[in-house]
């Protein structure tokens, strides 16, 4: 099957790949890119441990073509950290937010995304946000709790900046 | 000597005893008579049994020390998730 | 498989016109990703339509209504300000399929084309009367939203044909819309049951009103019964009880995995009444 | 670093640190079982069967061989004959051999070149079937007439007379039953039925093996316990155990489901097909659903009789449970000693049989038995305690079992801490909140036995006055963490100066796996031995050092003192001194300890929650949640808290949406997580829990295990808070939307 030449960039690096044109941009970035941290629970976008954000927007990397992500911006977990940990990651180590540890790229990729358009959010709008990342280790109290420490932490600091 | 509880089902292999009495110091002694006393209890021994000693519930430990005055109960072998 | 990527609609529907095997569009990918991954769909050619120019916008019409892009995901329509003033019904439709993830991708064209009877967006597109444009190798027509699901899974366009934009007409003074799905969970399920009302008042009394129905035939279905059991009504408890009434009778669901025929008549006159009190108060400016 | 209230003054033991593997798990780099990849790395695809019960005429694998790319295709006949028992079992279930027993079972298998290559290649294997009448209800299985699966499957146990579907029989129990229920002032007999549930971890299965001309491999997998996979990969291949070197990866979630074998063989197989390449396997969500794990079903007779004032004067179950098609594996032994563990009754009378059906090989699932029996026997108490008008918390106080209580399966309990976490949950703030129209309250209570088991651990000094501790339990939940703490405390060093690392089975004596709720107890029972026989061994340095005797130095606060008067005075000798130096006082230092560990102590739990029920659509909502659990001793407490609220939310689940549904055609119908419904954020409130601690005495710092019986109490909880939100009482899981709404209208009749 001919293949695709995909030039993207990931977490700021430019890459260039060949993709099968069936191949997901989940595919890609573990098989081809060796960026694990992206995880396949599902592959039928029910599950959100595939998130990444593709030019800022979250979407689940098994709903979209390796293809697709041709001249795009895709950041994925392995670029959440830059000197130091993301709050959201640094709170949910504290928080003791993950137990096996699975979904937590997912989560933490989406929670930012979410804590970016609200950083204010309620309780609710945090679960309904992440209605679909799935975890079935925590009962997602300690997610929830980590998500709002960190979200009170990142205010503080933007008005410290301010 | 030891009184070993049967479970109600495994009587039947027992001559209908609910109780047997052994001589034995380990867990695995206690099997062993169990066995020799009555044989039709072999296959239930072979499949696998926990058992509980005064209390203490031993998955699987033949070397697990019994009493002369142990009142042990045999359990199905007990798997986890 | 061979992934095609038009830059207009014309050409993607000649592309279309022209592949022998099995054929698939690429809008949001949320449903033809999957069905692929699980191996229910092997397509010899797939047309990305995402690079043709215009795809991706929302735009008011010359007469006041909006013309959507059949590759305008989720999200994007849950953030345009104006359009969820209008049409706050269809919006939250589209909103609820699937995650935020989810969101981020699909379309109100693909939920569509899906074909399911169950999808989250259609109801509300029937129910606010929808136009929906088609083109294919002889040129476009427009032809309305109800014309187009022909089955689970199957629609009405022919050999070669695209959807290439949806147009929501102007909405008007004193019109309100809502939808409504029954889900076992509060997320992430496929629907039981689904209704949207959109109607216009007269004063205290509903002028107009179109109900649509999801998941209790092989289509989404527009009831005029439903509407019949409200207009000229103030939606007083009479008009409330005849319209669950007319919903359940127009109801004709299967029992499956996610409910049983008698659960699905029961909840489609719950919905119809609940969703209807929700597009009232929005007619009357008493809610968003 | 913060304290919890503790009574014991440890200085590392209850409190909370970061885990170890978190920086790894935050940032992506944490390696899950399909994150591993070798050079020249082949993939692998199964075809399995879609059919519920079918002979396997024939199998062409000619066209898939064909394409260019596949390198090896295995089938039954490539695996060893003769095997017996479960290993037999766990053959069977790996391929299968003239029948496919249920929809998913494995049939062959094909590794290419890369992944969508060996899934195009599987579609291209053809398998002739000759399809067999099926059957895959528990009690339609019973049925006569009901087709029978697997003639001769019957073990010792089964008396004559009884179904052909009737694998094992069991039946236990103490005092006069008619005599109980002749003293009581009610007696109520119901059915209650459990469905099917899967453990739902997030990451499926997933295994790279290599495995050469000479029969020795390797396998990098995904897995609660990596000697169960070396022990029956071998036996299911015919190698030599000992020459498969096993090594497992992060884990990401088990539930009981990761502690045997699936797919994992096949890649050795294939591997030594293909030339001895190594081989990828990486289940599908859909395949995980149809071909793993799943608990049983359920459908159990319950019994009980109830004087007025709450007084439980008898009862009596009859279980029957099926664990797919194989014998074995449904929890029946684990489920009867669970019905009526919470309690203290003078007369119990327990049968059940196990029953094969065509259905998935059950495997464990978190306090296997235990969530079903408690859902039928504690729905009954709760119906019981709504018909005589009682508070459930204060029925379950006078007939629930304390120190000394004879145990519904027989022995005698020793310390036990039902009572407190009755009173606990009694006190709580959640007990006395009003509720509104359509709201109700659900008690219950729950119950597992714990585990200790084979464990094998090792620890060494450091140089620099660090110690490595080498466990055998992979870590799951933050046993990493806890088993920390306890060295520890024991070394007297800080927790940050511990490493504890999860190594391979070449590394370590055998380990069962992390199962049973033993991994912080009984990896940390043998953890705390090692570092006691370290410390045992720097005081002997620190003797000859000092010229003293060992037994005059005595170890504290992470160094070695002399003790008593006569012992001299020297400066305390600290583990960085003695580690610095132990090349040349005798050489490394390092302590291991290995047993079958005994001496674990039963976990009781009691649950109270409150939930908001649709009147016109059947709609549960849970309101609030709270979880009291005692622990023995709280290690680490966050991940206890942890584990209560995962065990709750999975409960939920199984309460209210999880269910396997199977078409007439014996086809599952819901292989993917949009259908197999378990909770999501926005369905849960915020778990509450209480830590009650009452040590167990069979521990160095009382440990109890607290991952499984959390589980337990939501099924009956959930019933009963919707039986008071509605008055309808659903004796069948799950409580789902058409059913409740089917008995709230048959109530209004």
């Amino acid at each position: 099957m001919r293949k695709i030449h995909v030039t993207t960039t990931v977490n700021g690096d430019p890459v260039e790949f060949l993709a099968d044109p069936r191949e997901t941009l989940l595919d890609a970035l573990r098989n081809h890119l060796d960026l694990t941290g992206t995880k396949e629970g599902c592959g039928t976008g029910d599950c959100g441990a595939c998130s990444v954000t593709v030019d800022g927007t979250l979407v689940c990397s098994c709903l979209m073509l390796a293809a697709e992500a041709n001249g795009k911006r895709v950041e994925t977990i392995e670029g959440m950290a830059k000197e130091e940990l993301h709050p959201l990651q640094r709170k949910f180590i504290e928080h003791a937010a993950l137990q096996c540890g699975f979904c937590t790229p997912g989560i933490l990729v989406a929670a930012k995304a979410l804590l970016e358009r609200n950083p204010d959010p309620t309780d609710t709008e945090v679960r309904y946000w992440l209605a679909g990342n799935l975890c079935r280790c925590t009962g997602y109290d300690k997610i929830i709790r980590a998500v709002q420490d960190a979200a009170a932490e990142m205010r503080q600091e933007h008005r410290g900046a301010a | 000597m030891a009184k070993v509880h049967l479970w109600a089902s495994l009587r039947r292999f027992a001559d209908g005893q609910e109780v047997v009495e052994v001589e034995a110091a380990t867990v695995g002694q206690m099997l062993d008579a169990l066995e020799k006393a009555h044989p039709g209890l072999g296959p239930a021994i072979k499949a696998g049994l926990s058992v509980a000693v005064d209390g203490e519930v031993i998955a699987n430990n033949r070397a697990a020390p019994v009493k002369p005055d142990s009142e042990v109960f045999l359990l199905q072998r007990l798997k986890g998730g | 498989m061979r992934y095609h990527t038009p830059t207009s609609f014309a050409d993607a529907a000649a592309i279309a016109a022209a592949t022998t095997g099995t054929l698939r569009f690429l809008a949001g990918g949320t449903d033809v990703l999957v069905q692929m991954r699980a191996g229910m769909v092997q397509p010899d050619d797939l047309i990305d339509l995402k690079h043709i120019p215009g795809v991706d916008r929302i735009e008011k019409t010359a007469e006041g209504g909006w013309r959507i892009g059949i590759a305008v995901p989720g999200i994007v329509l849950g953030g345009h300000t104006e359009l969820v003033r209008d049409w706050p019904g269809v919006v939250e439709g589209m909103n609820l399929v699937g995650s935020t993830q989810v969101q981020g991708r699909a379309t109100l064209a693909g939920n569509l084309c899906n074909g399911s009877p169950a999808a989250d967006s259609v109801p509300g597109l029937f129910a606010a009367g929808a136009v929906v444009t088609v083109t294919g190798p002889n040129g476009s027509r427009d032809i309305p939203v109800e014309k187009v699901p022909a089955g689970p899974g199957k629609t009405n366009l022919a050999k070669g044909e695209v959807i290439s934009s949806i147009t929501l007409p102007p909405r008007g003074k004193n019109g309100g819309d809502a939808y409504l799905r029954f889900i076992p969970r509060t997320e992430m399920d496929i629907a039981v049951v689904g209704c949207a009302v959109s109607l216009r008042l007269d004063g205290d009394k509903v002028a107009e009103a179109r109900v649509a129905l999801g998941a209790v035939a092989p289509t989404v279905l527009l009831s005029e019964a439903c509407a019949k059991a409200i207009i000229g009504t103030t939606l007083e408890d009479a008009a409330l009880v005849a319209l669950a009434k007319a919903a359940e009778g127009e109801a004709k669901p299967i029992s499956d995995k996610r409910g049983t025929r008698e659960f699905r008549i029961d909840v489609a006159g719950v919905l119809a009444r609940r969703a209807a009190k929700i597009a009232y108060d929005r007619a009357k400016g008493t809610s968003k | 670093m913060a304290r919890d209230e503790v009574k014991t003054g440890y200085k590392y033991v209850g409190t909370r640190p970061n885990r170890p593997d978190g920086l790894d798990k935050v940032t992506g780099r944490a390696r899950y079982g399909a994150d591993f990849s070798l050079p020249g790395m082949l993939w692998a695809a199964v075809v399995r069967s879609p059919h519920a019960h079918a002979r396997i005429v024939k199998i062409d694998a000619s066209k898939a061989l064909a394409l260019e790319g596949v390198k090896a295709v295995v089938t039954r006949a490539d695996l060893p004959t003769g095997l017996e028992g479960e290993d037999l079992n766990l053959q069977d279930n790996t391929l299968a051999g003239e029948k496919a027993l249920y929809d998913g079972h494995a049939v062959a298998a094909v590794a290419a070149t890369s992944q969508l290559l060996a899934q195009d290649a599987a579609r291209l294997i053809e398998v002739t079937y000759e399809v067999l009448p099926h059957v895959t209800d528990v009690d339609a299985a019973m049925a006569p007439g009901a087709p029978v699966i697997r003639p001769g499957v019957a073990d010792y146990s089964v008396p004559e007379g009884m179904h052909g579907n009737v694998a094992r029989y069991m039946e236990f129990g103490h005092g006069d039953v008619e005599a109980g229920f002749a003293a009581a002032d009610v007696v109520r007999e119901h059915t209650y039925k459990t469905e099917a549930t899967h453990q739902g971890y997030i990451e499926p299965h997933a295994a790279v093996g290599q495995l050469g001309e000479d029969g020795r491999g390797e396998m990098w997998v995904c897995t609660q316990g990596h000697w169960y996979i070396r022990r029956m990969s071998a036996a299911v291949l015919g190698i030599e155990a000992a020459n498969l070197r096993v090594t497992p990866s992060e884990i990401g979630g088990g539930f009981g489901g990761k502690t045997t074998i699936f797919m994992e063989p096949l890649t050795l197989a294939l591997s030594k097909k293909a030339g001895g390449r190594p081989v990828k396997l990486v289940m599908s969500r859909s395949e995980v659903l149809r071909a793993t794990g799943p608990t049983a079903s359920a459908s159990m007779d319950v019994k009980i009789g109830m004087k007025k004032d709450g007084t439980i004067t008898a009862g009596q179950v009859f279980f029957r449970m099926q664990g797919g098609a194989f014998p074995g594996m449904s929890p029946i032994g684990e489920a009867l000693p669970c019905a009526f563990a919470c309690y203290d009754i003078p007369a119990l009378k327990h049968e059940a049989v196990e029953v094969i059906a065509n259905r998935p090989k059950a495997a464990a699932y978190r306090a296997p038995g235990s969530p079903m029996a408690a859902f039928a026997v504690e729905s009954m108490v709760d119906e019981l305690c709504r018909e005589l008008g009682l508070d459930p918390i204060e029925v379950r106080l006078k007939n629930g079992a304390k120190n000394g209580s004879k145990s519904s399966y027989g022995p005698v309990y020793n310390v036990i801490g039902l009572q407190e976490t009755l009173e606990a949950a009694k006190a709580h703030p959640n007990y006395a909140i009003p509720l509104g129209k359509n709201q109700g309250r659900g008690v219950a209570s729950g119950f597992w036995f714990n585990h200790g088991g084979e464990t094998s651990v090792s620890l060494a000094v450091g140089e620099d006055g660090t110690a490595t501790v080498m466990i055998g339990t992979p870590d799951i939940g933050g046993s990493r963490a806890s088993i920390g703490l306890m060295v520890a405390e024991t070394l007297g060093i800080p927790y940050e100066d511990v490493r504890v690392n999860v190594v391979e089975t070449g590394a370590l004596g055998v380990n069962e796996p992390t199962h049973g709720s033993r991994a912080t107890f009984a990896s940390g029972k043998a953890a705390v031995e090692a570092a006691n026989q370290a410390i045992n061994e720097m005081c002997k340095r620190a003797a000859a050092e000092w010229e003293i005797d060992a037994e005059a130095v005595e170890w504290k606060d992470g160094a070695a003192h002399p003790a008593g008067p006569n012992a001299g005075k020297f400066p305390p000798m600290t583990i960085g001194e003695i580690g610095s130096k132990m090349g040349s006082t005798g050489g490394p230092i390092s302590g291991h300890h290995e047993v079958t560990a005994g001496g674990y102590g039963a976990s009781f739990g009691t649950h109270v929650v409150d939930v908001e029920v649709d009147p016109e659509t059947g709609r549960t909502t849970v309101l609030r949640y709270l979880v009291v659990q005692d622990a023995g001793t709280a290690i680490h407490p966050a991940y206890v808290e942890g584990q209560y609220q995962g065990g709750a939310a999975q409960g939920i689940g199984w309460a209210l949406n999880e269910e396997y549904v199977y078409g007439a055609d014996g086809r599952l119908q819901n292989p993917i997580f949009l259908d197999y419904r378990i909770p999501v954020a926005s369905d849960l409130p915020m778990i509450d829990t209480v830590i009650v601690e009452v040590p167990n005495p069979g521990h160095p710092y009382g440990v109890r295990g607290v991952g499984e019986t959390g589980i337990t109490p939501p099924l009956p909880a959930i019933a009963s808070a919707i039986a008071g939100a509605t008055g309808a009482r659903i004796r069948s899981l799950p409580c789902s939307p058409p059913k409740v709404l089917a008995a709230i209208k048959a109530l209004k009749g």
